[in-house]
Order: structure tokens, then C-alpha cells, then sequence
């Protein structure tokens, strides 16, 4: 009797929330061994490090292994995959001859691959640009000033960095900006532009405007950008490219799915000119996000 | 010229990704909020309007993603399970944006809410994406966003645990993406497409001649557990607890709800439209998924049932049910996979509301996330104990709530295949048994009259609007699953025969 | 003799695959974290080797078309190196933000080496 | 051309080993970038040049800022203890 009210009690505490559910002797046949509960605060300090250990040791065992049977496997398949460079290979078939021979009359770029990724699947390449949109994003929510990620130290920290990049001025790397600056946004303006018969579209040409931003702003500081360049410019850039894309390609989507007649012009590039100048500047502007967030944290 | 409703796709995964976009100009927290919520709102009344026009007439539809149709440009393709399975994740986002608010608030800064919900919102748009797609490599991509978008909604209430629970996430995360990037790449290597239907046909004179069979088992099995490690399957759910545990509750709720169900519904797509389900019982891939399905839901319960911390708690239980879904997909056979589909509704209906419901228990105890903290909380928040009570009953499976129904469509699911019938069987009562013993628990102590003199010093609850409104729907959804399952199954059946 | 001939073929995928083992490797075991992210864009890299491997032919021209010519196997498949460019900006976009991550974690912890931040964190949890 | 390609072939693996196996970060950034580098190279050889392209201004370029900004962050470069 006394048992049983014990184990009445017992249980009761435990409705209550007081004890740990007696799990392990409920369940020890189904489980094997006894597995050890998560450690309490009180636990001292030596036997969590130990079970710690026990767990980062045997990991990188376990995943060595698996990555030795990995790539085994894979050598095996490619081994077992079509030869390298025939023209017979199953990729080879109807859809690149289809797009490298109507590429010109269908999109108006005579670059294949970028008719391709924005026309035929733009789809894809809209989401890829939102990829770098909720990137950028997240690096905002993560490194934008704010009472978490910055103290008063931190403040006067960034401070006195300015402070001496001001007095002490890299000649060599100013005068290089001045010199280069105009000539790699004049080369990813060209990327940019003539993205739909040659190497390049909206992602390079973005990005190396990006970088002609960087380096004048790495040469001259951020303020110098911020005169034509602040918060408000930068999000209406990033936001109208990011539409100009949604609104072309809906329009485009719409009008393909439903049989209408689109009124979009081939010539000079039709849908690509517009969509790889709204991708250049969501690029460039990610770039350079990207830049303000890691060395200040505001743009 | 096509009817018009055809276009509700695109239109829902569109204004979802554009509201996104445009939020991220928007200052105010409060108001991206309302706009997400209405937007989510929208987005679930254009699917419910495409579930009314693929069951009506019994019929699915592919949409082209602009002008020049299947082998050339992306597709997407609708048909009764893809809108029903839109409409749970609109309906799944707005409850849990709704009931997590309160949270929200507190635990993001106000100047970054409105980048909070630009997240929800692509997180909402990329399950769109995946429930809708038609091609493989727009499947990658909207991986890859909702892999970021989910990160960020863990990460966003900023406190140290929770950036290493999320960079341990992402890192897990990228591994994912990598194995199936490269699954992806040999599978349009041997096949030369990259639109389903296409890559099916080639998939099948390639089984036919037995050309290839090596790449094709290994980029089918490469594929599986890429995904199956981004929806936490068996053995790599051990960033789940610490990722869903630490996070603000609305992330919780979308999380543990919604994001592990796209990749799944990516998979099941892969596996029936794709693959085809005889052709994957050659390669005995749905094996794996059996044994992984079937650990998950042993394992995660009794990894439940050892934790202290609620949501710690719920998240393993996400495990176990995450292994449901992936044991009917193990069994190989229509029945199984049908019994998934049920799976997946009735747990993205109930998970967001518990999670919710825990974070306002949580509240109701003074911000404890303690069991032994929360007791009598239910008391001084009853529309949340009710919830609670309700959506963990449902989850332990007691009639006329959807989990019952959904674990009886396993069961009679597993009559079907001919030598495992016992033992899954076993495993399914097992693990009811299981889920019952940290379910109850649970409900019993926030319903057990506690520590008066504790609670008595907090300030008075504040009314919640939204959270009343999510959780009452929340619960008839759940009545709704376990008592008028027939229109759902029937649903679920024609959306797998039109596939 | 055959499979070394084989290799050799396949040299371009043979050689990806290897790297694709080598990020993958070091994603799962390094424990510094900035080297898990160089991990992870090795990895990335290889199965875009691999990818653009399979789009090549011998002795064609860049997908560029010229007026007039129309033989398609002139080029090479433009499809692979579409998907790889895309590939390409989706790895620099997570490399960003786990980046951005890190610093984030440094200036909370002030280490970057995910054994001593598990080991915290099991601390620090409540 | 094989020849040359063989070689970068090999370049690859050598630097994809060496990189993580630098005890100091900024090696492995540097190691990672010729990484990137060679990888530029083998697109022009694979008829790719808008890979190539993208791959020099946006894997190599961007990348490598990003990551050496990073290390600035968290001090690993020399001269940016805390005073």
C-alpha cells in the first residue's frame, strides 16, 4: 500500500510539474542504455565539459566517414556519367539547340545565356535577385546600428577609427580612386548595357559598380558617398529596381501565359535591357549594403 | 485564352514576393504587420478560389512563366493537392504572424520589424513557390530563399544563444542545399531537362533500358536527403530544438509549421511526379525514409519528453511528427503518401497555434518558459489552455481532432503493404503512447491550480485581438480535419491522381 | 587501364567531385566558423565545375550567336552556365550574411570557434 | 590547352586543400581567392566567359572583401586589436 501511494505521490508530482518524468525507467527496454538528461545549471562543471567532448569527438569521426563514402559514391557516378565535351551527351538535346538558334528572334539577345536566364526562366533569376534582396536584408537586421550589437565603447571606438583615417590620408590610395573610379563604372556601365549580345548582364556589371563604389568609398570614407548616396537614396534604388523587374516580368508572365500580345519592342535587346538595368542596380546596391554594413554599420 | 483563375498562382506568389519587397520601405512595425496579414489573407483567398476550381473540375493546370511553354521556360502547375496545400500555408502564416505578435513586438526592435516581416513575407512566397513549381532548378532557388528567410526569422530576436542556434541552422541548412544542387546537377546531366514532366519521361526510358542506372539512383537519393536534412528528417534534426526553442514564437510557429513542410512538399512532388512512386520503390530509397521516419518518431518523443522547456518540448514534437510524414512516404504505396498529405495539413494547423498558445502561457507566467513555472497559467489565459489543450489532444490523436484522423490513415495505410503491417503498427502505438506522456503532462500542470501568490503580483493580461482570432481558428480548423476529414481526403486523393 | 582513361576523360568531373568532398568535409569539421564558410563556397564552386562541365563541347564557341549561323552545336549549351551564374550569386548572398553572422557573433562572444560557443551557450541556457 | 587545363585542375585541389589547412585566417582568405582565380580561368577555358566575368567581379571580387572586412571585425589582421 504504501508502495502504491508512493508511487501515486510520485506521479502527482510529477502532474505538477515538480519532478523530471521518470522517463528512463519507463523506457528502458525500447531504448538500450539509460541516455543522460540535459545537464542543469548545477551540474558541475567538469562532467558537461565532458559530455561535451564526447559529443565534438565523436562527430568529426562520424562525418569523415561520411564524407569518404560521399564521395566515393560520387566517383563512381561520374564515372558512370556521360563523357566530357561530346556533342552527343544527353544535355545536348532539343532546349540548347532551341535557344541558341532562336535566341535573337525571340528575345532580342543574341548573348544565349542571357536570353535564357532572362527571358526564358527569368522566373528563376527574379528569385535569385531576391535571394540578394533578403540577403542585404538580413545583414541590415543583423548589422545596422541598433542598442544590441552596439555600446557607448563601440561608438567611440568607430570614432577614433575615423578620426585617424582622416588625419592620416592614403595618398596613394586616393589618388588611384580618383584615377580608377571613373573608368570601372564606366566599364560596368558597359557590362551592364551590352549584356544582351556580350559577356556580362546585370549581376557583373552590378557588381562591378558596386566595387567602383567601394573603392571610392574606401579611398575618400563614407562620407563622401553619403552626399549622393544616403539611406533614402539607396533603399528607393533598391526597391525600384526590385519593381522594375516584378512589374516587366509580371506583365511579360501575364501576357505569355494568357496568348495576349505583348507590346515589348525586340529591338536593342528587348526584355533584357530593361531587366538587367533593374538587376545591375539591385546588385550594385547590394555590393556596396554589403560594404557599408561590414565596416560601419550604416550606410 | 485561358480562364482567369488560372492565373491565381502566380498572382498569390507574385503579390506575396512584391508586398516583401515593398515592406522594406515601410517604418512602421504595426502596419507591415497588418499588411503582411492581409496580404497572407489575399494569397489564401486566391488559392481557396483555385481549390474550388481544380476540384470542381476535377482537372490541374500547368501555368507558363512567360511566353514559350515546357522544355524551354519555367512552368508552374496547379492542381487540387498544390491549392489546398497553398491555402493551409496562407491561412498557417496569417495565425502565425496574428498570434505571435505580442512577442513580436517585444522581441524585435521596432526599427527592424518591418525587415522581420519583409522575411515572413518571401518565407510565405518561397513555400508558394515550392508547392507550385513545375522545375527543378526554380525548386533550388526558392530553396536557397527560404533556407536565408528562415535563418533570419530565427536570428531576429537577437540574443546570443539564438545566432548560434541559427548559424549552427545554416550551416546544416547550406549542407542541405549542397547535396541537393549536386543531386540536381547529375539528374539534368543523364536526363538533359530541367522541367518535371520532361525529366519524368527521360527518367523513364532511361529505368526502361537501364541506361545510367547508377547516376540516376545515386542524384534520386542524393536529392532525398538533401531535403530530408533541411525538414529535419531522423537523424539530422539536431539543429531543430535549439533553432525553434530559442526563437520569438511567431518565427517558432512559421518554422516548425510551414518551413519544414515545403521542402517536404517539394519532395513529394519530386517522388510522385518526378520519380514516380514504382520507380522509387526500385531504388529502394523509400526504405531509408521508412527506418528515418520511423527512429523520428520514437526518438524525437522521447527526446520530447526529457525536456523542461515548452517550446524545447514542441519543437522535438515536431521531430516525431515530422517523422509521421516521412514513414508514409517510406511506405512506397498511394495510401501512405495520401496519409502524409493528411499529416502535413493537420500539423500545420496545430503547430503554429501551439506554439503560440505556449509563448501566451509563457506570458501569462511572467515570461517562464518552464514547465514548473507555467503552472495555473492557464487560469489567468484560459483562451490559450484551451488552445493548448485542444492542438496537444489533437496531436496525441484523440478522436474527432485531426490528429486522430491523420494517425488512422496511417494505420489503414500500413495494412496495405504486405510484411511491415505489425510493425509499424507497433511503432504508431508506441509513439501515441509517447506523445501522450509529455502531452498530458503538460496539459495538466498549466490547468493545475498553482503558485496563486506568484502570478498574483503580474500586471493583468492585456486583451490580444489577434491572437483570440487565430487561436478560434486554429481550433476549427482542427475540428474541422477531425470530423469532416471525408472533403479532405477526397481532395488530397484527386490532387495525387492529377499530380 | 580503362578506368584511368576514364578518369582522365572526365577529368573536369572527377576533379569536382574531389572538391565537392574536400568543402563538403570541411563545412562538417572545421570549427572555426570563417573556415566553414570558405568550406561552403568550395563546395558550392565544385558542383558548379561539375555543372559547367556538362554543358561543354569540344572545340565549340561561346554561346554567343553570331548573325546567320544557326548550327547549335557550334556553341556550347548556354543552360549550365545559366544556372551556374545564378548558383554563383546565391553562394556570395549566403556567404554574406553567415559573414555578417559571424561578426555578429564575435562581438557577443568574442570567438569565433564553434566549440567554445556550443559550450557557452550550454551555460547560458536557462 | 589540356595541358593548361590539367594544371588548373590541379591548382584547384591543391588551393581547396590548403586553404582551410592555413593556421592564419588571412592565408586562407588569400589561399580561397587564388582559389577563385584559378576558377575564373577554367570558365574562359570552358567557353564560359560570362561565368568567367561574374565569377572574377562577384566570387573573387566581392567575396574577398567581404571576407577580409570580416576579418577586420573580428581581429584577425594586424593592427586591429583594441587599442
Amino acid at each position: 500500500m504504501s508502495k502504491k501511494e508512493s508511487a501515486w505521490t510520485r506521479f502527482a508530482a510529477w502532474v505538477n510539474g515538480e519532478h523530471e518524468p521518470a522517463e528512463s525507467r519507463l523506457f528502458s527496454m525500447g531504448m538500450g542504455p539509460r541516455k543522460e538528461r540535459r545537464p542543469e545549471i548545477t551540474l558541475p562543471k567538469r562532467e558537461e565539459k565532458q559530455r561535451l567532448h564526447g559529443f565534438l569527438s565523436w562527430y568529426p569521426v562520424a562525418s569523415a566517414v561520411i564524407g569518404v563514402i560521399l564521395v566515393g559514391i560520387l566517383l563512381a557516378t561520374v564515372l558512370a556519367m556521360p563523357s566530357f565535351g561530346q556533342v552527343e551527351n544527353p544535355t545536348n538535346n532539343e532546349v540548347p539547340a532551341h535557344y541558341l538558334q532562336h535566341t535573337r528572334e525571340e528575345t532580342g539577345a543574341s548573348n544565349a545565356v542571357a536570353g535564357m536566364i532572362l527571358n526564358y526562366r527569368g522566373f528563376d533569376t527574379f528569385g535569385e535577385s531576391c535571394v540578394l534582396f533578403l540577403a542585404v536584408s538580413c545583414v541590415f537586421i543583423l548589422l545596422l546600428r541598433d542598442e544590441n550589437n552596439t555600446s557607448q565603447k563601440d561608438l567611440e571606438q568607430a570614432q577614433r577609427r575615423e578620426q585617424r583615417r582622416k588625419r592620416r590620408q592614403d595618398v596613394i590610395l586616393q589618388e588611384a580612386a580618383r584615377l580608377l573610379s571613373p573608368f570601372i563604372l564606366l566599364f560596368g556601365a558597359y557590362m551592364l548595357l551590352g549584356g544582351h549580345h556580350s559577356p556580362g548582364g546585370g549581376f557583373s556589371g552590378g557588381a562591378v559598380l558596386g566595387g567602383a563604389l567601394i573603392l571610392y568609398a574606401s579611398a575618400f570614407g563614407q562620407d563622401a558617398i553619403r552626399r549622393f548616396f544616403n539611406e533614402k537614396v539607396y533603399n528607393t534604388v533598391r526597391v525600384i529596381g526590385l519593381m522594375l523587374y516584378a512589374v516587366l516580368f509580371g506583365y511579360y508572365i501575364f501576357t505569355g501565359a494568357n496568348g495576349l500580345e505583348n507590346h515589348i519592342p525586340l529591338d536593342y535587346g528587348g526584355l533584357i535591357l530593361p531587366i538587367d538595368i533593374a538587376v545591375g542596380l539591385v546588385v550594385a546596391c547590394t555590393m556596396y549594403g554589403f560594404y557599408a554594413m561590414f565596416t560601419r554599420g550604416e550606410l | 485564352m485561358r480562364p482567369f483563375v488560372e492565373n491565381f498562382p502566380f498572382f498569390s506568389i507574385f503579390l506575396v514576393m512584391v508586398t516583401g519587397i515593398l515592406l522594406s520601405v515601410v517604418r512602421s512595425g504595426r502596419l507591415a504587420m497588418r499588411i503582411s496579414v492581409a496580404v497572407a489573407l489575399i494569397a489564401a483567398v486566391l488559392s481557396a478560389q483555385v481549390l474550388a476550381y481544380t476540384v470542381g473540375g476535377d482537372l490541374s493546370f500547368t501555368y507558363v512563366m512567360g511566353k514559350y511553354a515546357a522544355p524551354l521556360g519555367n512552368e508552374i502547375k496547379a492542381g487540387p493537392l498544390q491549392a489546398i496545400l497553398a491555402l493551409t500555408f496562407c491561412v498557417g502564416m496569417a495565425i502565425s504572424l496574428l498570434g505571435g505578435s505580442r512577442d513580436l513586438e517585444r522581441d524585435v526592435l521596432p526599427r527592424k520589424q518591418n525587415l522581420y516581416f519583409v522575411m515572413s513575407n518571401l518565407t510565405l512566397a518561397s513555400l508558394l513557390a515550392l508547392t507550385y513549381t513545375n522545375d527543378l532548378f526554380t525548386g533550388y532557388v526558392f530553396i536557397e530563399i527560404s533556407t536565408i528567410a528562415a535563418c533570419a526569422l530565427v536570428m531576429a530576436r537577437d540574443t546570443g544563444p539564438n545566432m548560434i542556434a541559427t548559424i549552427r541552422y545554416l550551416f546544416l541548412s547550406l549542407m542541405g542545399s549542397g547535396l541537393f544542387l549536386i543531386g540536381v546537377a547529375i539528374l539534368y546531366s543523364v536526363t538533359g531537362h530541367l522541367l518535371m514532366p520532361q525529366i519524368h519521361d527521360e527518367f523513364r526510358l532511361l529505368a526502361a533500358t537501364g541506361q545510367y542506372a547508377l547516376p540516376l539512383t545515386v542524384s534520386v537519393g542524393l536529392i532525398t536527403v538533401g531535403l530530408g536534412v533541411k525538414s529535419a528528417m531522423f537523424p539530422f534534426h539536431l539543429w531543430l530544438p535549439d533553432a525553434h526553442g530559442s526563437a520569438t514564437t511567431a518565427s517558432s510557429a512559421i518554422l516548425s509549421g510551414l518551413v519544414l513542410k515545403g521542402y517536404i512538399v517539394l519532395m513529394l512532388t519530386l517522388m510522385v511526379r518526378v520519380f514516380t512512386l514504382e520507380l522509387v520503390l526500385k531504388t529502394r530509397i523509400n526504405d531509408v525514409l521508412l527506418v528515418a521516419g520511423v527512429l523520428g518518431m520514437v526518438m524525437g518523443s522521447v527526446r520530447a519528453i526529457q525536456q523542461t522547456h515548452i517550446k524545447r518540448m514542441l519543437a522535438y514534437s515536431s521531430v516525431a511528427q515530422i517523422g509521421y510524414i516521412f514513414m508514409g512516404f517510406g511506405l512506397g504505396t498511394e495510401v501512405g503518401v495520401v496519409a502524409s498529405c493528411l499529416h502535413i495539413l493537420v500539423h500545420a494547423c496545430s503547430k503554429p497555434m501551439l506554439f503560440c498558445c505556449a509563448g501566451k502561457l509563457g506570458d501569462a507566467a511572467g515570461h517562464h518558459k518552464n514547465l514548473k513555472n507555467l503552472r495555473g497559467s492557464a487560469y489567468r489565459s484560459p483562451l490559450a489552455g484551451v488552445g493548448f489543450t485542444v492542438g496537444a489532444l489533437s496531436m496525441i490523436g484523440i478522436p474527432l481532432l485531426g490528429g486522430f484522423t491523420s494517425k488512422l490513415y496511417f494505420a489503414s495505410a500500413s495494412l496495405h503493404t504486405s510484411d511491415r503491417t505489425a510493425v509499424i503498427l507497433l511503432v504508431l502505438a508506441v509513439s501515441t503512447v509517447l506523445n501522450a506522456l509529455y502531452y498530458v503532462p503538460a496539459v495538466l500542470a498549466i490547468w493545475s491550480p498553482g503558485s496563486e501568490e506568484k502570478l498574483a503580483g503580474l500586471p493583468p493580461m492585456e486583451p490580444d485581438w489577434g491572437f483570440r482570432v487565430s487561436t478560434l481558428v486554429s481550433i476549427a480548423a482542427i475540428f474541422a480535419l477531425g470530423i469532416l476529414y471525408d472533403p479532405a481526403i477526397n481532395i488530397i486523393e484527386a490532387g495525387i491522381r492529377l499530380m | 587501364m580503362d578506368l584511368i582513361q576514364r578518369i582522365l576523360e572526365n577529368r573536369f568531373s572527377v576533379t569536382a567531385v574531389i572538391l565537392f568532398g574536400i568543402g563538403f568535409a570541411n563545412l562538417m569539421l572545421q570549427y572555426n566558423l570563417v573556415k566553414k564558410v570558405v568550406g561552403f563556397n568550395i563546395m558550392d564552386s565544385a558542383v558548379f565545375l561539375l555543372l559547367a562541365s556538362q554543358g561543354y563541347i569540344e572545340g565549340a564557341m561561346p554561346p554567343i550567336v553570331a548573325e546567320g549561323a544557326v548550327e547549335a552545336t557550334a556553341y556550347i549549351n548556354p543552360i549550365p552556365s545559366g544556372l551556374v551564374l545564378t548558383g554563383i550569386v546565391v553562394s556570395v548572398s549566403v556567404s554574406a550574411f553567415s559573414l555578417a553572422l559571424i561578426q555578429r557573433i564575435y562581438h557577443k562572444y568574442g570567438t569565433v570557434d564553434l566549440r567554445e560557443l556550443v559550450m557557452r551557450t550550454e551555460k547560458e541556457e536557462d | 590547352m589540356t595541358l593548361l587545363e590539367d594544371i588548373l585542375l590541379l591548382g584547384l585541389i591543391v588551393t581547396a586543400v590548403a586553404a582551410p589547412l592555413c593556421k592564419r585566417l588571412m592565408a586562407t582568405v588569400i589561399v580561397y581567392m587564388s582559389f577563385g582565380l584559378l576558377m575564373a580561368v577554367l570558365w574562359v577555358l570552358l567557353e564560359s566567359p560570362d561565368l568567367a566575368v561574374t565569377e572574377a567581379a562577384v566570387g573573387v571580387g566581392v567575396t574577398t572583401i567581404l571576407f577580409f572586412l570580416t576579418l577586420r571585425r573580428i581581429h584577425e589582421l594586424k593592427g586591429t586589436k583594441d587599442e
